[in-house]
């Protein structure tokens, strides 16, 4: 087990070195001057070079890289080009928002999920149709489905905001960074209410693709576990049906939704740069988002070098899970 | 969340609440040097001098007047008394005097508009002197520019510099100037509040603040407008979005005129339009005003000068032709099929462009495709011929006013921003003796010779001249603007109807 | 239907019926599928306390009975049922879900084929029994009960970390909780080894005098229904060919198919000088069933009336126990008195030196997620010689290393130590145990056999000669050639299998439990098959089972394999009648004969991992001596080629 | 992680038989209608996709279908020459992605034991970072073009397949019918080629064609980051988001090709859904 983390971090490593190479021979082979949007674009040449001599950017490809490397194993990821603030500052500004983002879609593509699992296993009527409408409104562009739930929600029904985080005044600040609990924390009950309704519509767009791909390995897995022979058995015993579902059914199908449920933490990432921009939420989604057009290489490194070791520490943790619910997976 | 426009919440504040569509860089008035926040700088820092609103003329605004050496070289201001920066500390010459030390220092983007100055002084509280080490034309009109020298408090700078970065870190999300507001609040990539500046000299704004909030995607900003959440969306809607806001009541939409001249700019290493008689044609071929009201209603108006409004007095280059459409199938009917790129910078109305000229150059036999840029691409073309298009649709704006913002920035051979790398030596000749030249009028006809110039050299092919466009509630007025301001408004001004 | 007359009665009948099974029929519609007919019409009753065998060939309908006594029949294909299927006087088929939940929990409990897969993988066995007994104590009394060593501490482990036949009992011990009315047992031994095997019928029959609840116990294998069973019926297509008590059914059946299912039956009485007889003919589809009596098409004593309805099983005027369903009934004594079918000619196999010899094999295998230190050993210090023409049979219980030895020889694997040496031309073939799943599914019959061909330098049409003709000798049309084998019956497939191994006649053919997954008829149809080809292609044979019947019918000579080591060798007569090692006795005692007690070796096949030291045998041995532990035996001679591996035939102590 | 992909990538059996046939009929169907759309967007198509045929923003009419766009272009021909463009495009990816999975998975997977560990370990280390972050940061560092977004995708879509191929091929070495092969003593490329390659087909289907609407989305999202094709380019998801800002006042523009985005993705989805009942069945 511990060998098979270990290999996993390793081989994390090594793609995030291969990664960062891959992104300097890329930055360096296309034709974009970081520097000249830095500086401005009337600036005389004179300040340009000034600039990108103090930047190092006139320094060699593979010295570039080596300072690089230098600064990522001592947690420095450079000085963003855009916010000339260090990568790993404007990270650890944004990351919190992300991360409650994050959180609660996956709270909500669980319980879509799960919902979606469960009523096919247990055959409820309309669990086509639920399952259909869900493929659906998954099969559609998630920042179309953003533009329409705002169209929808906030400009014609007045329900929900649409932009930001939060819309009280003096929010709490800190510890956690998440406005929902830092809210609870400080007794500012207004506040997490407030954040949720903040946190809703664009949660739920980033939570529809996730949902469906796992739900629909849930459901197979289900189905075919309510197919088995140990669930005849526990009828045979004289169980109920959702006994039966929960206490046979569920844990022995988790294992394989969950995998995919690691993997779709690729697809939720990616969802995040596209929803964060549509709903103005200050995450990292929405920093790399605005690093693209100015090619800020630095920030869209190091976001994308973040991004990437959280899906690693995820499926690893998703690995180990799996070994304590099934006590037949060895490693 | 909700409420009405220019909403007073309590308390006697009085609150106006624009979007920015990202996140400024470093509000720093001495490195910062983009349109997205210019909305901010201008509202908290202050120079010695500014333009009349819409309008060419320089004005005092922290000098109340000033006297230029008949060699060009030494500029001296009288300046205003009572000013104090937003924290008290009283502004004098000795603070100006650092301001433009520390600019010249930080060696940002706008720092080029101080690299001639040899020395300052300050010999009394009031008095502030410039030295030049040549004379510079177009000196008084940075000093009037938008991005130019402003005062930045130096206590506050000296209060929170760290590194020798004289207070650069500090000032990014904070402000230290004479404006009449003071950026009290920044939540990175969420708001930016402005609130009244306590010590303001002048008359004090009705708004007591000003919150931005970042909302990158336009339709949100939009919808928020007609909401009620926004009072002001300052740029990035569509022409049909601002027909449709103006018609509706609770809403309108001013026009400001700019600097911005929207233009096509020839490759001269095109296969094509390397010859002259065929950008001659092509530009025959333009029918501006159709154009310019297709795309942009009334957002812009066809282009009549060779350059933006008050650069040269009126009709000294005039810039008409009267358009024949197939002027130019005649001129190239040798490159028949001949590939040709067009190339846009911008938004969606430039993409229109191109397409229309796209479609033109078509129907003359060429096969065009066009290629959009974005910012890092097209400020590289420079420095990347290869990237260069045969045409290239952008729309540019100087830092001021003056004639030789345009030129040494666009035209010249070596500008820094002469995209396409064409130019007219004969003008880059006249250009730089007009600019050495300290005697006003004299320059100003050399300026004019070097302008007919380039002119002829058929680089440019003006298409028309932007206004800043901002869509509010109609409750708002007091509206003023400065020619060389983008997605900005005076917001010292702005008071609700009535 | 529930109306119908019912012939049950005679002296039992006094006795209370625990279920009521009238005029049921069921039948699978599936969409695009042509109907099936599970089940057409039975009557039968399982009285309080008794052991009801259910025995009939696969698809003749036990497990679907079963599955309608426990209300269990599966939603899709939708089932169209008929009758009634009364428990305690609940109807399992009308009545609501919830009252056959009640009936279900109060009083029957079922015990399934498949341990393993019945068990919950995830949940400790533990909580598995709680489910149905309510309390922790009760769950370790039962689990002792069932024969669990130390019960309260096995509690927390999980079904994988149990051997196949502690897993059945744990399924038997959550039966019996709260001791039911009726288990249903369906072939809750198929999936064990004999001697398992034994011990679970041995644990069935002595749970039942202690909880004195009935069972309906569902088999395929006669000898198993003998030996628990207080009567015993016989399924046929989907109908109730024969009922009678257990003795009298096995010593004078009356219906031709009993009859016939005992006479092909393989066990260690078989003359192996002489084909099994077998019954002719495909069984009975299930998608389309005869109009009359579904076993006319293979009956001897068939006549016209029976072609016009299915008989009703009829209770017997001489004997009110007994009910069989056939017209012709007083003719059985013609079949059982037929005259025996003449012997083979098999040609002595010479002493020449030998096709196939094994010296001191050894292959250990790493057990997957254990430390690295975990091996086991799945050969042993294994010497084998098969001579030309010469037959021999390797037993052992699962896991004792036969197909391991089998593919050492095959060439499937590679030997840690020893050598396999091959005399002649040609490699040897190999007949695997799943016929069906050792065909490429997406490959015709034809091209899987005319690939062995290839480079033999024959045309087209050669090859196609060739196929056809080898598919005739097995006995299959030549058509077969085209059909995918998804096409295929069992017992066809088999035959293919054989032809894709023969079609090149090798030197040896390797058969590694070719018979144990079919039924008693067509295993009795394929041994026949492997017999005359050996002769007519005078090959050698090495053939792999666990089971001693069909061993002694095919070989010359067994050899017995425990734990990875041969145990005992020698000519096949003195193995099955005058056994020298205890292992093999005990193998011998646990084969469910008709009519011989059973006597299983006591306590659980050691674990692989840690095998004891010494001889491996010697923690179930009976004669074990403190020596055993110190060293393990090596074989001696006992008799003409007849070698055992036990330290008490040692020469130095079988003097004293 | 070994099994992980592997196991990740069976959502197939999800569909009951049942559910199966009524999906694969329409499924199956609108795939069809998709594909010959696709090809045949040049013959159905009113009008060519870069040619402005009259006032830009006309709302859909009986002349212009979907209206048309900012430059007077015929939205209905675009989003028919943007299907087709959308579908070369997944399908290239997909291609890619399953040729050289197929490749690196057959050999890892049939090869000696050291080539696949070495080769496992490169698979793993690319699926250690989720495909479409550095598609993203590859595309940014490339500059927006479909071609740049394109390779970007490909470049990091086979390892799922190389994983897929890679277990079915072990599995496939235990099954019995390989063994028989073997041991049937004809050669080894026969046995790869004839008993163990034809077995996988099903399965790379099925994750080929579920995976085609995920690659369509992935590119109208970089389309959305304005790292996909770059005006006026007809590709859907560009289409989509260049469409944005008239969301309020010209709602056709973006609309059709999101739409026609989603049809795709959907059908994408029932069909390997279908596909996959079909292959579930097979097993
Ligand atoms: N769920 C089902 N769907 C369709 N047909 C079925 C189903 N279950 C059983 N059958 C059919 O019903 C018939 C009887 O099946 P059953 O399992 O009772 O036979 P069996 O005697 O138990 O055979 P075996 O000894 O192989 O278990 C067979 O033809 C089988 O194909
Ligand atoms: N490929 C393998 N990997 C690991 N262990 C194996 C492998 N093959 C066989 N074994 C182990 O080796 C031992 C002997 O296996 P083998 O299959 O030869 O037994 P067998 O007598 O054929 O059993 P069965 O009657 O069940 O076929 C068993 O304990 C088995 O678990
Ligand atoms: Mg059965
Ligand atoms: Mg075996």
């Amino acid at each position: 087990m511990i060998s098979f983390i270990s290999r996993r971090i390793a081989g994390a490593g090594a793609v995030c070195l291969g990664l960062t190479v891959v992104l300097f021979i890329l930055q360096h082979m296309s034709a974009v001057d970081p520097v000249r949007i830095l500086v401005g674009p009337s600036a005389p040449q004179s300040v340009v070079e000034e600039a990108r001599h103090r930047l190092g950017y006139d320094q060699p490809l593979v010295v570039q890289w080596f300072h690089y490397l230098q600064g990522l194993v001592t947690g420095n990821l450079q000085t963003s080009l855009r916010t000339q603030r260090p990568v790993t500052t404007d990270l650890g500004q944004y990351l919190p928002a992300s991360i409650e983002l994050a959180l609660f879609a996956i709270v909500i593509a669980t319980v879509l999920a799960l919902t979606l699992g469960l009523l096919t296993a247990a055959r409820k009527k309309g669990s086509g149709l639920f399952s259909g409408g869900l493929l659906a409104l998954s099969s559609a562009p998630t920042f179309l489905l953003a533009l329409l739930a705002v169209l929808l929600f906030y400009s014609t029904l007045h329900w929900l905001p649409a932009t930001g985080r939060i819309s009280v005044d003096n929010p709490p600040t800190g510890p956690t960074g998440l406005l929902t609990v830092d809210g609870l924390l400080h007794g500012r009950l207004d506040a997490t209410v407030d954040a949720v309704r903040h946190l809703i519509l664009p949660a739920t767009c980033l939570a529809m693709l996730p949902a469906v791909a796992v739900g629909r390995v849930l459901r197979s897995s289900l189905t075919t576990a309510m197919g088995s022979e140990y669930v005849r058995t526990a009828r045979a015993k004289g169980m109920s049906n959702s006994r039966i579902l929960f206490r046979h059914g569920l844990r022995n199908s988790a294992v394989t939704p969950l995998s995919m449920a690691g993997l779709q933490l690729g697809t939720l990432f990616a969802g995040l740069v596209i929803v964060e921009t549509v709903f103005a939420w200050p995450g990292i989604g929405l920093y790399l988002d605005q690093s693209i057009p100015t090619a800020d290489f630095p920030a869209i490194a190091g976001t994308t070098l973040l991004l990437g070791v959280g899906y690693v520490l995820a499926n690893t943790a998703v690995d180990i899970i799996q070994t304590v619910l099934d006590p037949r997976i060895v490693r | 969340t909700g409420g009405s426009p220019a909403s007073s919440s309590g308390s006697g504040t009085t609150t106006l609440r624009l979007a920015l569509s990202a996140d400024p860089s470093p509000l720093d008035p001495d490195t910062y040097y983009e349109a997205e926040g210019l909305q901010i700088t201008t509202a908290t820092y202050q120079g010695l001098l500014t333009y009349e609103p819409s309008s060419p003329k320089i004005t005092g605004l922290l000098a109340t007047s000033w006297s230029v050496s008949p060699d060009g070289k030494t500029y001296r201001f009288v300046l205003r008394s009572g000013v104090k920066f937003n924290d008290g500390t009283p502004f004098d010459a000795a603070a100006m005097k650092a301001s433009f030390e520390r600019r010249t220092a930080l060696k940002g983007g706008p720092s080029y508009m101080l690299a001639a100055v040899a020395s300052t002084e300050a010999p009394d509280a009031t008095t502030f002197v410039v030295h030049l080490k040549q004379p510079v034309v177009p000196f008084l009109d940075y000093l009037a520019s938008p991005y130019g020298p402003v005062a930045v408090n130096p206590t506050a700078v000296a209060a929170h510099a760290t590194g020798g970065d004289h207070g650069a870190g500090w000032l990014a999300t904070h402000s230290g100037g004479t404006g009449p507001y003071v950026l009290s609040d920044v939540v990175k990539t969420t708001k930016y509040e402005l609130t009244a500046n306590p010590n303001y000299w002048g008359t004090k704004p009705y708004y007591s603040t000003v919150d931005f909030s970042v909302i990158p995607d336009f339709s949100s900003q939009s919808l928020e407008l007609r909401g009620g959440q926004l009072d002001m969306v300052l740029h990035g809607l569509d022409t049909r979005d601002y027909t449709s806001l103006a018609a509706n009541p609770v809403l309108q939409v001013q026009n400001f005129p700019t600097l911005f001249k929207v233009q096509v700019w020839v490759n001269p290493a095109s296969r094509v339009f390397g010859a002259i008689p065929v950008r001659q044609a092509l530009r025959d071929s333009l029918d501006t005003k159709t154009l310019t009201s297709d795309v942009y209603g009334n957002r812009a108006s066809a282009s009549t000068q060779f350059y933006p409004v008050g650069m040269l007095p009126d009709g000294a280059v005039a810039d008409t032709w009267s358009p024949s459409p197939d002027a130019l199938k005649t001129a190239v009917e040798a490159d028949k099929g001949r590939d040709v790129v067009v190339g846009y910078y911008g938004d969606n109305s430039l993409k229109q462009l191109a397409n229309t000229l796209q479609v033109s150059l078509q129907q003359a036999g060429l096969s065009a495709t066009v290629r959009s840029y974005n910012p890092s691409q097209v400020f590289a073309l420079p420095t990347t011929p290869a990237q260069r298009p045969d045409l290239l649709l952008a729309a540019m704006n100087p830092d001021a006013v003056h004639i030789d913002t345009w030129m040494s920035v666009y035209q010249e051979a070596q500008a820094p921003v002469n995209f396409l790398g064409c130019s007219a030596p004969a003008g880059d000749a006249l250009a730089t003796r007009a600019a050495a030249t300290a005697d006003p009028q004299q320059s100003l006809d050399l300026y004019e010779q070097a302008a007919r110039a380039y002119q002829s050299s058929l680089c440019w092919i003006n298409i028309a001249d932007l206004n800043d466009t901002i869509a509010a509630s109609s409750k708002l007025t007091g509206w003023q603007h400065l020619l060389p301001w983008i997605f900005t408004v005076d917001l010292a001004t702005l008071r609700p109807k009535g | 239907m529930a109306d119908r007359v019912v012939h049950e009665g005679g002296p039992g009948a006094g006795a209370p019926v625990v279920v009521a099974v009238r005029g049921l029929s069921v039948t699978f519609a599936a969409r695009h599928t042509p109907p099936v007919h599970a089940l057409r019409g039975l009557d039968l009753d399982i009285r309080a306390g008794e052991i009801l065998g259910l025995v009939g060939e696969s698809g003749s309908g036990k497990s679907v009975l079963g599955a309608c006594i426990l209300g269990l029949l599966p939603e899709r294909p939708t089932p169209l049922v008929t009758g009634s299927v009364m428990v305690k006087g609940t109807d399992m088929l009308t009545s609501p879900e919830s009252s056959r939940r009640l009936v279900r929990r109060l009083d029957l409990g079922a015990v399934f084929q498949d341990p393993m897969s019945s068990l919950n993988p995830t949940m400790r066995i533990g909580q598995q029994v709680v489910e149905s007994c309510g309390s922790e104590e009760e769950a370790i009394r039962l689990l002792g009960l069932a024969g669990i060593p130390d019960a309260a501490s096995r509690l927390r482990s999980f079904p994988h970390e149990l051997s196949g036949g502690l897993r059945q009992r744990v399924m038997i011990a959550a039966a019996v909780a709260g001791n039911p009315a009726l288990i249903v047992a369906d072939e809750p031994t198929t999936a064990l080894d004999v001697t398992v095997q034994a011990q679970i019928l041995t644990l069935l029959r002595h749970l039942l005098d202690e909880f004195g609840c009935s069972v309906l116990m569902v088999t395929h294998d006669l000898g198993v229904a003998a030996q628990v069973s207080d009567r015993i019926a016989v399924l046929y297509g989907g109908r109730l060919a024969e009922l009678g008590p257990t003795h009298a059914v096995l010593t004078s059946p009356r219906h031709p198919y009993s009859a016939a299912l005992l006479q092909s039956r393989i066990s260690l009485g078989s003359d192996p000088h002489r084909p099994l007889p077998t019954i002719e003919g495909e069984p009975p589809s299930p998608t389309q069933p005869s109009t009359g009596c579904p076993f006319s098409p293979r009956c001897a004593l068939h006549a016209a009336d029976c072609d016009v309805r299915p008989p009703d099983a009829v209770i017997q005027s001489d004997d009110a126990e007994r009910r069989v369903a056939c017209l012709h009934t007083d003719q059985i004594l013609t079949l059982t008195t037929r005259p025996e079918p003449a012997a083979w000619a098999i040609p002595a196999h010479e002493d020449r030196p030998p096709v196939v010899s094994v010296r001191n094999a050894r292959k250990e295998y790493r057990v997957r997620g254990g430390q690295r230190s975990d091996r086991i050993v799945a050969l042993d210090g294994v010497d084998l010689d098969v001579r030309p023409g010469e037959s021999v049979a390797v037993v052992g219980e699962s896991g004792s290393g036969k197909s391991t030895l089998l593919r050492a020889i095959a060439g499937l694997t590679v030997l840690d130590t020893g050598t396999v040496t091959q005399i002649g031309p040609g490699r040897p073939q190999v007949v695997f145990q799943d016929a069906g799943a050792s065909l490429t599914p997406w490959l015709s019959v034809g091209s899987l056999l005319a690939e062995r061909l290839q480079g033999q330098g024959l045309s087209r049409q050669g090859q196609r000669e060739r196929v056809e003709r080898v598919l005739r000798e097995v006995g299959l049309d030549p058509d077969v050639a085209r059909f995918k084998p998804a096409r295929l019956s069992g017992g066809q497939r088999q035959r293919v299998a054989m032809a894709r191994a023969v079609i090149v006649p090798p030197p040896v053919l390797l058969c590694d439990e070719p018979t144990s997954a079919l039924d008693a008829s067509r295993a009795a149809a394929v041994l026949n098959e492997i017999t005359r080809l050996r002769g007519e292609l005078h090959m050698s044979l090495l053939f792999v089972t666990h089971d001693l019947g069909a061993a002694h019918f095919v070989a010359d000579r067994i050899a017995v394999m425990y734990m990875g080591r041969i145990v005992e060798i020698g000519p096949a007569r003195q193995i099955v009648t005058a056994p020298s090692h205890p292992y093999t006795r005990s193998l011998l005692d646990s084969v469910p004969e008709l009519e011989r007690p059973l006597a299983p070796p006591t306590g659980e096949a050691p674990n692989p991992v840690q095998l004891p030291s010494g001889c491996r045998f010697r923690t179930r041995c009976p004669i074990v001596q403190d020596l055993c532990a110190s060293r393990p035996a090596h074989l001696v001679g006992v008799g003409a080629a007849h070698l055992v591996d036990c330290i008490v035939f040692e020469p130095q102590r079988s003097g004293t | 992680m070994t099994s992980l992909v592997l196991r990740a990538r069976a959502p197939w059996t999800s569909v009951t038989r049942v559910r199966g046939r009524l999906r694969i009929g329409g499924g199956l169907l609108t795939f069809a209608i998709i594909t010959v759309v696709a090809l045949g967007a040049p013959l159905v198509a009113p009008y060519g996709p870069l040619e402005p045929i009259g006032r830009p923003f006309q709302p859909p009419s009986a002349r212009t279908l979907f209206g048309t766009d900012d430059v007077g272009h015929d939205v209905f021909s675009r989003v028919l020459y943007g299907t087709r463009q959308s579908w070369a495009s997944s399908l290239v990816v997909v291609l890619v992605g399953v040729a050289v999975g197929l490749l690196i998975g057959a050999v890892a997977g049939l090869g000696p034991r050291w080539l696949d560990e070495i080769l496992m370990r490169v698979t793993d280390a690319f699926l250690a970072i989720p495909a479409i972050l550095v598609a993203i940061a590859v595309a940014a560092a490339l500059g927006p073009s479909l071609v740049h977004a394109l390779v970007a995708i490909s470049l990091v879509w086979w390892p799922y397949y190389a994983r897929i191929v890679r277990g079915e091929a072990r599995a496939l070495r235990q099954r019995p019918h390989v063994e028989a092969a073997v041991a049937s003593g004809i050669s080894r490329h026969r046995v790869v080629v004839r008993h163990v390659l034809p077995g996988m087909a099903s399965t790379l289907v099925v994750a080929a064609s579920l995976d085609i609407g995920y690659v369509v989305l992935t590119l109208a999202g970089l389309s959305f980051l304005g790292l996909g094709a770059a005006p006026p380019t007809p590709e859907l998801g560009a289409m989509a988001a260049q469409g944005l800002s008239y969301f309020l006042t010209a709602w056709w523009i973006p609309i059709f090709p999101a739409l026609a985005i989603a049809v795709i993705t959907f059908a994408a989805n029932v069909a390997g859904d279908a596909v996959a009942a079909r292959a579930g069945g097979g097993r």
